[in-house]
């Protein structure tokens, strides 16, 4: 081999190392969306909450090996540029060398479907956390192994399958809309339909229904902020150093303003600094930066930061105001800071047209708004979505999974 | 003056507390209990075996009153628990009380237990 | 022989503890226990939202003592418990008690209290 | 009717509920406790400091009966606690029930206790 | 420096970092082990877990140090290829050509020594999980000390080390035998000569004991599915990327199918979504897949993995059956498993022999058996394994430790 | 692109990709900081720690893209070598060549931002353990602001700004004096003029007030341990394979002999294994080696750690013999080891000076005592520094925040 050649070698070799590293990265996410549900929730309904998040993921994972990853990348579209299927399975392409020269010689085959499939499980993870401590455990299984089999992967065709968004110029570096609105929206759907937790909206006005594990809860955030340097910085799709360097730094600056930004405003607002909303505040800014965390000037990124840390808060206390319950604030974080960092980009990025992003954002709404309702709806009819009154009171830990998740600790079971 | 002790399910704890105040009774503590007593037991599964537990949690309350408050402690209590007629719903016992005592004031007496 | 049930604030517990023990009344049970009251209820904030708790943490004390302890044990808690004249200081029960066990020994009546 | 208040070690707990079902006494509420008796303190270590703990994880027993039945309790408590002679074994005090009612049911007296 | 040359440090370079983030990775399996034995075990017995997780790492790697690496790599045998001993502490190659050419220029020297390192203690850390709750904390860790400094290491060289079962053939890519296995033959004999926890099997038959934190068990088998990508990827012993890529697909795959497997059979047995048994699930298919996740094919490792999934649910039933009590399930996992993986790669791998595999199977199964039951009895006479019946009911913490792990917590030490 | 610079190009790539994967590392130490320091105080402090311990995270990184990072890195000295400011922001290099042309070719003015970043809220997090469970949040929050944003900063450009202490040969690696003990200083000072927590020094001697999760102080411990491989492999400021491989052995053995050291000593003083001495003995470990990581010798690294682990443990009593009352053990972890280790460079490394390094250490002291008295009293002045008695006797977390950490559990808040 010559010079040339050993270093193109070497070049391919780390940029699927730092690819490979990424989907750790984004697989400890997973970790940290169990652990911020679990701490934001009930101690009753803990075995539950952890039972979804692991299954999901296995779920998610193979069912992307099955038909996901080819319904997202399908290669060639069989239906407009709106839906294409590239075949079952995942297809071992030939050889060393088919592997090399897989996706512009940056890393290979099996590197692109494993990073792709780590993302995958996230949407549905999403969802678990607004319909959280009242759904019926089958019926949130059936719906997520749906949605992550065929609605994401279909909707994310449509920009990352290089389909109909992608040829309009709409812009989605790492996924604000892609995973997080898709996300998103199934959480608002299915919280609306669900509808609240007993004792929430009382006759005496909003009664907060507090998580049983700060510490577990800001574990779950640490853990998802150290993931999103591989969310983000695996969306670059190569090592390149001036690229990955500077994600990791609007990301950085993201993050720490939308701390900054629900400090202040939920400190000025309940006149006491509020642990569970400066967690959230520090997803809303990582939520926000991804959409263009490769064309946002770190400077902007702490102003799109620190704006989805205002937002974050006033939505979560929106959406207390529609009776909408969202136990750990996934609406608020993903769905209302995903569009913010969506339409961001119009507003930053010179190269970008906030029609444009508007256009995708809306496409998106439509198409999940509709799908998750049809779900929901359909599973709700045939098996029927919500636990019984009494499940829900004792806790879903007893109900669903006969298990306690600590066992001999004295646990008040209400208030 | 007498001391209600009333064993009753968690769930039902905040509309017990409801019907307490609306008789006029403001004043109570409450402890976690484990209880064992007829109900059927509830069965859970570890590891793949399934095993009964029989001492369920339940709500300690402990109500002190003057004697006229006894019988509408007692309908506040039953009232919410009745609703169904299952087995567990818990016991109330009625123990006398000889003295009582407000510590922040010193006073004692029926006047120091409202 | 008589049962001292007292509610107390928690933070007082060590101090309750030291004027026991100088009284020498050496043996009491603790329990953990949340109390409703007149006191004023503690605010709490959680994601934006602020709410009243009216159930607040209570230590709860158990004394078993022949008669003529009761005064000092009276006068132990209410020593400590009333150095300001806060609402939710807590209340003292007195019960009669009609036998006592050592288990240990079997030893019964005065003898085994202590 | 009497009501039985036992402070055990807990890991006597599982042994005494056999021999109370052995007695045909089925009911019982048990809570968490603490309790500073004469038991040789605990010796504790944190951070290379040692320090004595008096305060000892307990666990007191209540049960309700009717005056028949207390010897009964009264033997399966002792029996399994007794097998040692340590100190710090617990102890027994009996309290006289005025009513009892079954919240169920809303039946009264001897006839609700079991 | 000419253009193939720095071509060549480049990649020696890259392949190097590589081996590093899998060091790291294999680290935070300790506290992955540590967190889900804490988590299935009593309150009680916490600070003593975490007392024996915390030492026996920091022992492990020392006696690694002192004679365990070059046991495991003696470069020449002495006895046969069955022992070999390259001397006593880890002797810095020299300059730093020497740091360059070892490993056909792939990694240097200290990379190659702290990379096995972290492997080593995993092996007694297993073993920790099957006698927990009731093993004398000197006991356990002279048994582990002498185990992980001798036995791992000499087993270790008869495949790793180039010795006899290298010679024939045999093949552990990772260590499903190496590692798992021969931590779980000691887990086994363990927990058998020391007898079941007080309480677990009584004339009512079996009661579970129940683990006293679902979020810490859970927390613990995220980090330590995490920590498998450096496990396996780091096995590939370079970053060659077509391997590494394969061999995360083909880990992932194999975790999610044993959660899937776990999750069908455990539900179809006790008509309940068992979280305990779902958590074991994905150890199960990480274990299995280990012995051969660089020459399985990702549709079979989805196999191996399910069928990991099933046999560790089995296994647990089993184990109890014949009264030997795992607090963890560490047999299972570890054991069954690993021997399950290895005996895979002569059933899915066409280069491998399965009587082979068969044959190193058993070969590990009389050296640990025989080693680990002279060990353990050895102790048992001299010391004793076995804290009194006292403290094991009072709990290990305050008998051997005299300190709580949740000091202000209520807590029920029984039922 | 010929041959050489294509290799150069993957060189760059990969020392970038190293940097980036430390600066990760670093990053999840300040989860593991949050983790010992709520595993180590009472549960009714829990969510003012965990509030701390974000927010100084976010503003530490803000405020050093404000003035901090220029601050430290000053490019020229406006004051002697003592003191220079390179401008406010951080600016964007021109183009990507500028990008590659940084800090010889070996990472991105991006990259380096963000290294440095991660570490300087760690100064600030250092102290927040030693006043916790009596500090008011705001004048904490105030205190680690002014401290992280100019104290730490201005102390880092004498010697890795290339000030005068660098000039005078003075050598820190990777901050046992820059980080460690900058933060130490602070945390002693605002230890001692906090005063004791109540209770802690009574008329019957010391009584010892235990943290409520000895499972969150062992996953900080670990998750420290884990991220230490960043914060002293990054510092190597390459990917060098020799040099990050021995920085690896030596941070690894010497943590391995920080916990033996630990474990010996308050073994044979207390009679019992203390699981909270052996975890601040790993620390101790890891602190002592960092100031000469790379330049000590895999032996020597063992030497250095096993001292520091017998010297943390006499430090926290003789802390506490002083009455200087520091709940998680930072002073003796970050001060005492911090210097011990800067001084051991001195000792086991030829290349240095013991005099350079106690001239350093002194000058580190001095600057640091003056500026966090200053701060600290001032402070305390007009804001008042300690929450009232019935606040920390209730515990901050409903003082401060309205809010508790373990909504439902039982928890004794006394005794
Ligand atoms: N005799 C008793 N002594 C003490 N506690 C009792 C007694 N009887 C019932 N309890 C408490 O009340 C709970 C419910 O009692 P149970 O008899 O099962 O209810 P029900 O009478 O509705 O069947 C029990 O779990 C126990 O805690
Ligand atoms: N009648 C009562 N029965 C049971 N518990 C009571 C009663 N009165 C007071 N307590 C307990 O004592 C605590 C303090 O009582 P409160 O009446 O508020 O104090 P104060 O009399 O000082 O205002 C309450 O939270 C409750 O736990
Ligand atoms: N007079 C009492 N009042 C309340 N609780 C008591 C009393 N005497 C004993 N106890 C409870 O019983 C436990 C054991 O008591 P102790 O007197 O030490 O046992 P022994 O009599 O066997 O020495 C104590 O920890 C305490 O909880």
């Amino acid at each position: 081999m010559d010079g040339i050649a050993k270093a193109d070698s070497a070049l391919f070799t780390i940029n699927n190392v730092w690819m490979l590293v990424s989907t750790i990265l984004v697989f400890i996410m997973h970790l940290g969306f169990a652990s911020l549900e679990v701490g934001l929730t009930r101690a009753k309904n803990t075995v539950n909450i952890l039972f979804k998040n692991v299954s999901i993921l296995a779920i998610g994972i193979l069912t992307y090996s099955i038909c996901g990853f080819n319904l997202m990348y399908p290669g060639n579209f069989a239906f407009g540029e709106y839906f294409g299927f590239g075949g079952w399975g995942i297809s071992t392409p030939e050889g060393s060398a088919g592997l090399i020269d897989y996706f512009n010689g940056q890393y290979t085959y099996f590197t692109d479907f494993i990073f792709q499939a780590m993302f995958a499980a996230t949407a549905a993870t999403i969802v678990s956390g607004a319909v959280a401590e009242r759904i019926k455990l089958s019926s949130f299984l059936i719906f997520s192994t749906i949605y992550v089999a065929f609605v994401y992967p279909i909707a994310g065709s449509w920009k990352w399958g290089e389909g109909w968004l992608d040829s309009k110029g709409f812009y989605d570096f790492a996924g604000s809309t892609l995973v997080h609105s898709v996300g998103g929206w199934a959480a608002l759907i299915g919280a609306y339909i669900l509808g609240p937790r007993i004792g929430k909206y009382g006759n005496k006005g909003i009664i907060p229904i507090m998580g049983h594990s700060m510490p577990l809860a800001s574990i779950g955030v640490f853990l998802l902020w150290f993931g999103w340097y591989g969310f983000n910085g695996g969306s670059v799709l190569s090592a390149d150093p001036g690229n990955i360097s500077l994600v990791f730094v609007t990301t950085t600056l993201g993050a720490a303003a939308g701390v900054l930004g629900a400090m202040t405003l939920s400190w000025y607002l309940s006149k006491k600094p509020d642990l569970s909303m400066v967690l959230n505040g520090s997803l809303a800014g990582l939520v926000g930066i991804t959409a263009g965390a490769d064309v946002i000037s770190p400077m902007n990124s702490v102003i799109v930061g620190y704006i989805a840390g205002l937002l974050v808060v006033a939505s979560v206390l929106f959406f207390d105001r529609l009776r909408i319950d969202d136990p750990v604030g996934a609406i608020s974080v993903h769905l209302v800071c995903g569009i913010w960092g969506t339409l961001a980009v119009g507003i930053f990025s010179a190269e970008h047209s906030f029609i444009t992003q508007f256009i995708g954002v809306f496409s998106y709404a439509v198409f999940c708004i509709i799908s998750s309702f049809i779900l929901f709806l359909s599973i709700d009819k045939l098996l029927g979505l919500r636990v019984s009154e009494d499940e829900e009171l004792t806790g879903l830990d007893l109900g669903e999974h006969d298990m306690e998740a600590y066992s001999g600790f004295q646990i008040f079971t209400v208030e | 003056m007498k001391l209600i002790i009333a064993i009753i399910q968690p769930e039902e704890l905040p509309q017990i507390k409801e019907e307490l105040i609306k008789r006029k009774i403001y004043k109570f503590t409450v402890t976690n209990a484990k209880g064992q007593g007829k109900e059927i037991p509830v069965q859970e599964v570890y590891r793949g075996l399934s095993h009964e537990v029989t001492l369920l949690n339940k709500v300690r309350l402990e109500i002190a009153l003057n004697d006229d408050f006894v019988n509408d402690a007692i309908e506040a209590i039953t009232k919410v628990a009745q609703k169904d007629g299952d087995k567990g719903r818990g016991k109330i016992f009625i123990l006398p009380i000889e003295e009582c005592i407000r510590i922040r004031s010193g006073e004692r007496g029926s006047e120091a237990i409202g």
